[in-house]
């Protein structure tokens, strides 16, 4: 059941963003791009990532949604078709798939990845969490807690991303 | 019980469909809004209530009454505003 | 416990937020400088305790392996940290006058902090012993790269800045996918434990399609041949003291990341070894040597010739790792260093001289033997070992890559080696008759150097004659480095 | 906006609930989904929203630019400090034991304020974006 | 064949990136091509069987925390890049006057 309507919420994205190709209307790109973000948060709602999900839902939904809409304020709002001919590209793209879908075929499928789910690391987050912790979500234990320091650097990432836009922004005039 | 959550459920699915045919079907923005916004507020009215009663009197089922509740409000403003703004903007550019 | 490695990541990271609080430009630029230092003391600290007593293992929070990220100082951390480190101090030491003019006065002390930021990355990824916390690193420094680039105001900078965005956050998520495929085939994140299970895991083809996201990822951060295109536009079209910095550091983090993850973490499975793929590299960098040095010798811009001559420099480096022998290895840690100090140097005489100018076109260079008699010599000798001519650590690097390839099934190698130093020699030569030997028609009036950016190039200069006379101090280390990596499996 | 009275009288009466929820989600994300990253992200869409409807000027007078630019150095130091308290009684970097006596409360005040710390920093940082891209020609 | 799909995304982000001149839908490729390694770590955490990683003592089989975790890193990152992209987009349009890669003429 779960497997079913990931293969047809993935059917989806992929005809989202073949939309995004073809469209050339920006802002209706933008909102079909938030509706990609909404399904990719189901789908991690379906794949048991509830903390995922609620991120891609207040980030790819929320802000990234904000921030794009201030930007074609700015802009155009048709795009130019491109110059680039597309057929080498498409055969491209074909090959690649077809070797990339013969490399992967030996990965585990999803909700079988036993030396994955069953690794040391793993099952000492889930025995532990609540005992060392006290905290019954293993996500944040392990964001806060065991991996804090990849958690610094996300912050730091997104210190960064302030500091920048500040500085990139900063003083430009004559705008409409 | 289960039966009537499932009634519920399946009546609050096909109206949201319903919805969006309609909103494919019209084709002037205003037919299209009002079909949209009507018969959402009535799906997602029976599809949370089908959910309260599959939870029974809980903490959840609260939650799922505010957001309820959320949803009716920013529902019917987003689609006021909507409205709002293609009566203001419809002579131009950006309303297609 | 031995709280060296984590402060060498943590009291610059303390310091960012202070100096946005403070904004006060000339407070920012001396604790930035102060703590540069002080980061020096202790990266030589460590590396003193490093190569007397072994690498150095710093678990955070207490937690260990695999469940928690650790540190781990080793000799190539250290060895890299070094040279990064000092070539960023160098660099912010002379970088007060000059980007007073290339910079918005308001946007000065978001510059230090991201640059600050920029060091902190390379030093993470170096120091890391976590395969996902790398890539944090990574990002850290990308992201603060993309933005200190962005600051110039030269015509071509926005969208230099855009596309090395675009070409880099493609790099970053390669290597994010292909760590994801490591991770479902081992179940482990931490570089050593990663090490050990890959060797144990059954071969399967995902592993090859990792291998090749894995390569064309770093390829991208390493400027590999086919995938320079970048660093020319970059280099060309950043604030000239950034082009100093990133010059002598950011790819070099990319032939670090090559290193730690081919010949190090997934060196049970032999990956350069699968079809063929050392000697896929090794031809494509060859050819991108020899096509680079042509363009390098076509230029006109003087940054855009000193930008393609990198990435002919990288393709020796490139070549010399994947003649997959110890003495190849050796080679290409000791040219890393000598040619991060040689271009840093050279570009910051370029920034120090030109602080105005959109492009540098060879011409500008003329007559300038008599204006800057001190910084023309230094530009001089510099230029020598870029050729790679004796007295120089650009000789000694080239000597070591050729011992190697003779040593190697590729002597062929050699000719072609010989071939672009002529052609180095021929365009450092343009650059130089412009410089002694062309009268120039205009008066411009001569920049005042302050005493400090005199120091910086002359202590580059005074390095590159230093590793080109007592050669003991890189190629001691780099011999101990790579008796460490083919030593365990006997090869 | 001046005109748009069921706007405005809607947004009054959201803001608090969106805040509200925010709050909820960052202190408990110990139990439930969330954490002071999506917090963050949602406490500034509520500050955003506001914005929008009222405009810029009434945004600034809350929250100048200045002010979200220390509080979210204030974050990134609130992070920076508690790792460091480790390191001051002899213990690792981020080691939350030393914290207090024993050693899982020590834990859970550590992701307490370590969460606190990545709130404040995101929320600051969204809000300051969105003032960067929507405030131009001013002194940001 | 789940993993088809998710590479069939893959490969359609880097289309978009490689192959558009529109700025905004390059950035919004990027987007898409994030998402889809997003996609592919969270399908391997998933545990048949099992239930999102809040530990009650009702569940004994939980799918794994760890993926969840670096992801939500990523998404990060993956904000924090397309703010900064966007600013530098507003800033092309301002200096260049157009967003379309192909008509910037540097000249």
């Amino acid at each position: 059941m779960t497997i079913a309507l990931l293969y047809i919420l993935l059917s989806v994205l992929i005809v989202i963003s073949i939309y995004v190709i073809i469209s050339r209307n920006l802002f209706s790109v933008i909102i079909s791009t938030t509706i990609f973000s909404m399904v990719c948060a189901l789908i991690f709602l379906l794949l048991d990532a509830i903390d995922v999900s609620l991120t891609e839902a207040a980030v790819g939904a929320g802000i990234s949604t904000i921030l794009f809409l201030s930007t074609i304020r700015y802009v155009d709002i048709i795009a130019t078709d491109t110059k680039k001919s597309a057929v080498p590209i498409v055969i491209l793209f074909f090959l690649l798939l077809i070797s990339i879908s013969i490399l992967i075929y030996d990965l585990p499928e999803p909700g079988k990845a036993n030396v994955v789910n069953n690794s040391q690391a793993t099952k000492y987050y889930i025995n532990n969490s609540t005992t060392e912790m006290g905290v019954p979500n293993v996500v944040t234990s392990v964001l806060a807690g065991y991996r804090g320091f990849d958690t610094l650097g996300e912050v730091i990432v997104i210190f960064i991303a302030g500091i920048s836009v500040l500085g990139i922004l900063r003083n430009t005039k004559g705008r409409t | 019980m289960s039966m009537i959550e499932a009634i519920l459920l399946i009546l609050g699915g096909v109206t949201a469909l319903i919805g969006t045919i309609g909103c494919f079907k019209f084709k002037d923005f205003l037919s299209r809004t009002h079909a949209v916004s009507v018969v959402d507020t009535f799906s997602t009215l029976l599809i949370i209530l089908s959910l309260i009663i599959h939870n029974g009197f809980t903490l959840l089922s609260v939650k799922l009454f505010l957001i309820l509740i959320f949803l009716y409000i920013t529902g019917s403003t987003a689609i006021h505003v909507l409205t709002q703004a293609f009566l203001k903007y419809s002579k131009k550019e950006i309303i297609k | 416990m031995n709280q060296i490695p984590i402060l060498i990541i943590t009291l610059p990271l303390l310091l960012t937020p202070i100096l946005l609080l403070i904004r006060k430009i000339n407070i920012v630029y001396a604790l930035t400088l102060i703590v540069s230092f002080i980061n020096i003391s202790l990266i030589l600290a460590l590396g003193a305790e490093v190569y007397n007593n072994g690498s150095i293992i710093y678990e955070l929070g207490g937690w260990p392996a695999p469940i928690g990220i650790r540190l781990n100082a080793d000799l190539l951390s250290c060895y890299f940290l070094t040279f990064i480190n000092v070539i960023s101090f160098l660099c912010l030491v002379s970088s007060k006058d000059i980007i007073k003019h290339q910079i918005h006065e308001d946007n000065i002390y978001l510059f230090y902090i991201a640059w600050l930021l920029c060091n902190i990355g390379f030093s993470g990824i170096v120091l890391t012993d976590d395969i996902f916390n790398l890539f944090v690193f990574l990002e850290i420094s990308s992201l603060s790269s993309y933005f200190l680039i962005s600051q110039a105001n030269y015509k071509g900078t926005l969208l230099a800045a855009m596309q090395y965005l675009f070409i880099g956050s493609i790099g970053a998520v390669f290597i994010l996918l292909a760590i994801g495929i490591l991770y479902a085939h081992t179940g482990t994140l931490n570089m050593h434990d990663l090490a050990m299970k890959i060797g144990q895991a059954k071969f399967s083809e995902s592993i090859v399609f990792a291998l090749g996201l894995l390569l064309a990822g770093v390829g991208i951060k390493s400027a590999l041949f086919p995938l320079h295109g970048w660093l020319i536009k970059t280099y060309a079209y950043a604030p000239s003291i950034v082009t100093t910095y990133f010059a002598g550091t950011s790819t070099k983090i990319g032939v670090y990341i090559l290193l730690r993850v081919f010949l190090d973490i997934l060196n049970s499975i032999n990956p350069l070894e699968y079809y063929g793929l050392a000697q896929f590299i090794l031809f494509i960098s060859l050819l991108g040597v020899f096509l680079s040095t042509l363009y390098a010798v076509k230029q006109k811009e003087v940054k855009k010739m000193l930008a393609y001559s990198s990435v002919a420099q990288l393709g020796y480096i490139i070549i010399a790792i994947m003649l997959l022998i110890p003495d190849g290895l050796t080679a290409s840690l000791i040219h890393v260093v000598n040619h991060s100090i040689i271009k840093t140097g050279l570009f910051l005489i370029i920034a120090v001289i030109f602080i105005n100018n959109q492009n540098v076109i060879i011409e500008d260079l003329s007559g300038l033997g008599k204006k800057y008699p001190i910084l023309m010599s230094c530009f001089f000798i510099l230029g020598l070992g870029l050729i790679g001519l004796p007295i120089t650590s650009g000789f000694i690097s080239k000597w070591y890559i050729i011992t190697a390839m003779l040593k190697s099934e590729y002597w062929y190698f050699t000719f072609i080696v010989l071939l672009t130093s002529f052609m180095t020699l021929s365009y450092v030569w343009v650059l130089i008759e412009k410089i002694y030997f062309a009268t120039n028609d205009n008066d411009d009036a001569i920049n005042n150097i302050s005493i400090y950016q005199m120091f910086c190039i002359i202590t580059l200069t005074v390095m590159t004659i230093y590793l080109g006379l007592e050669t003991s101090l890189t190629s001691g280390i780099a011999e101990n480095i790579s008796n460490d990596f083919y030593g365990v499996t006997g090869k | 906006m001046k005109h748009h009275t069921v706007l405005r009288i809607v947004t009054k009466l959201i803001i608090p609930l969106i805040l509200l929820f925010g709050l909820y989600i960052q202190f408990h994300g110990d139990y439930s989904a969330g954490g002071g990253f999506q917090a963050g992200v949602i406490i500034a869409s509520g500050f955003i929203l506001y914005n929008i409807i009222f405009g810029l000027e009434v945004g600034f007078s809350i929250l100048s630019i200045n002010m979200t630019k220390n509080l979210m150095a204030i974050g990134v130091l609130l992070y920076i400090a508690v790792g460091f308290m480790g390191i001051i009684q002899g213990l690792n970097f981020l080691e939350y034991n030393s914290l207090l006596s024993s050693s899982k409360e020590g834990q859970l005040l550590g992701i307490f304020l370590v969460e606190l710390g990545v709130g404040l920093t995101v929320s600051n940082v969204m809000i300051l974006i969105f003032y960067s891209f929507n405030n131009m020609g001013e002194k940001l | 064949m789940l993993y088809v799909l998710n590479m069939t995304l893959f490969l359609i982000g880097l289309f978009i990136i490689v192959r558009e001149s529109n700025l905004i839908k390059k950035v919004i490729g990027l987007n898409i091509f994030q998402s889809s390694v997003f996609i592919f770590y969270i399908l391997i955490s998933k545990v048949e069987g099992g239930v999102p990683p809040i530990i009650s003592a009702d569940q004994s089989i939980y799918s794994n925390p760890l993926p969840h975790v670096l992801i939500l890193t990523a998404i990060v990152v993956s904000i924090a890049t397309t703010s900064l992209a966007l600013a530098l987009i507003i800033r092309i349009k301002d200096k260049y006057g157009t967003i379309e890669e192909d008509d910037i003429d540097l000249g």
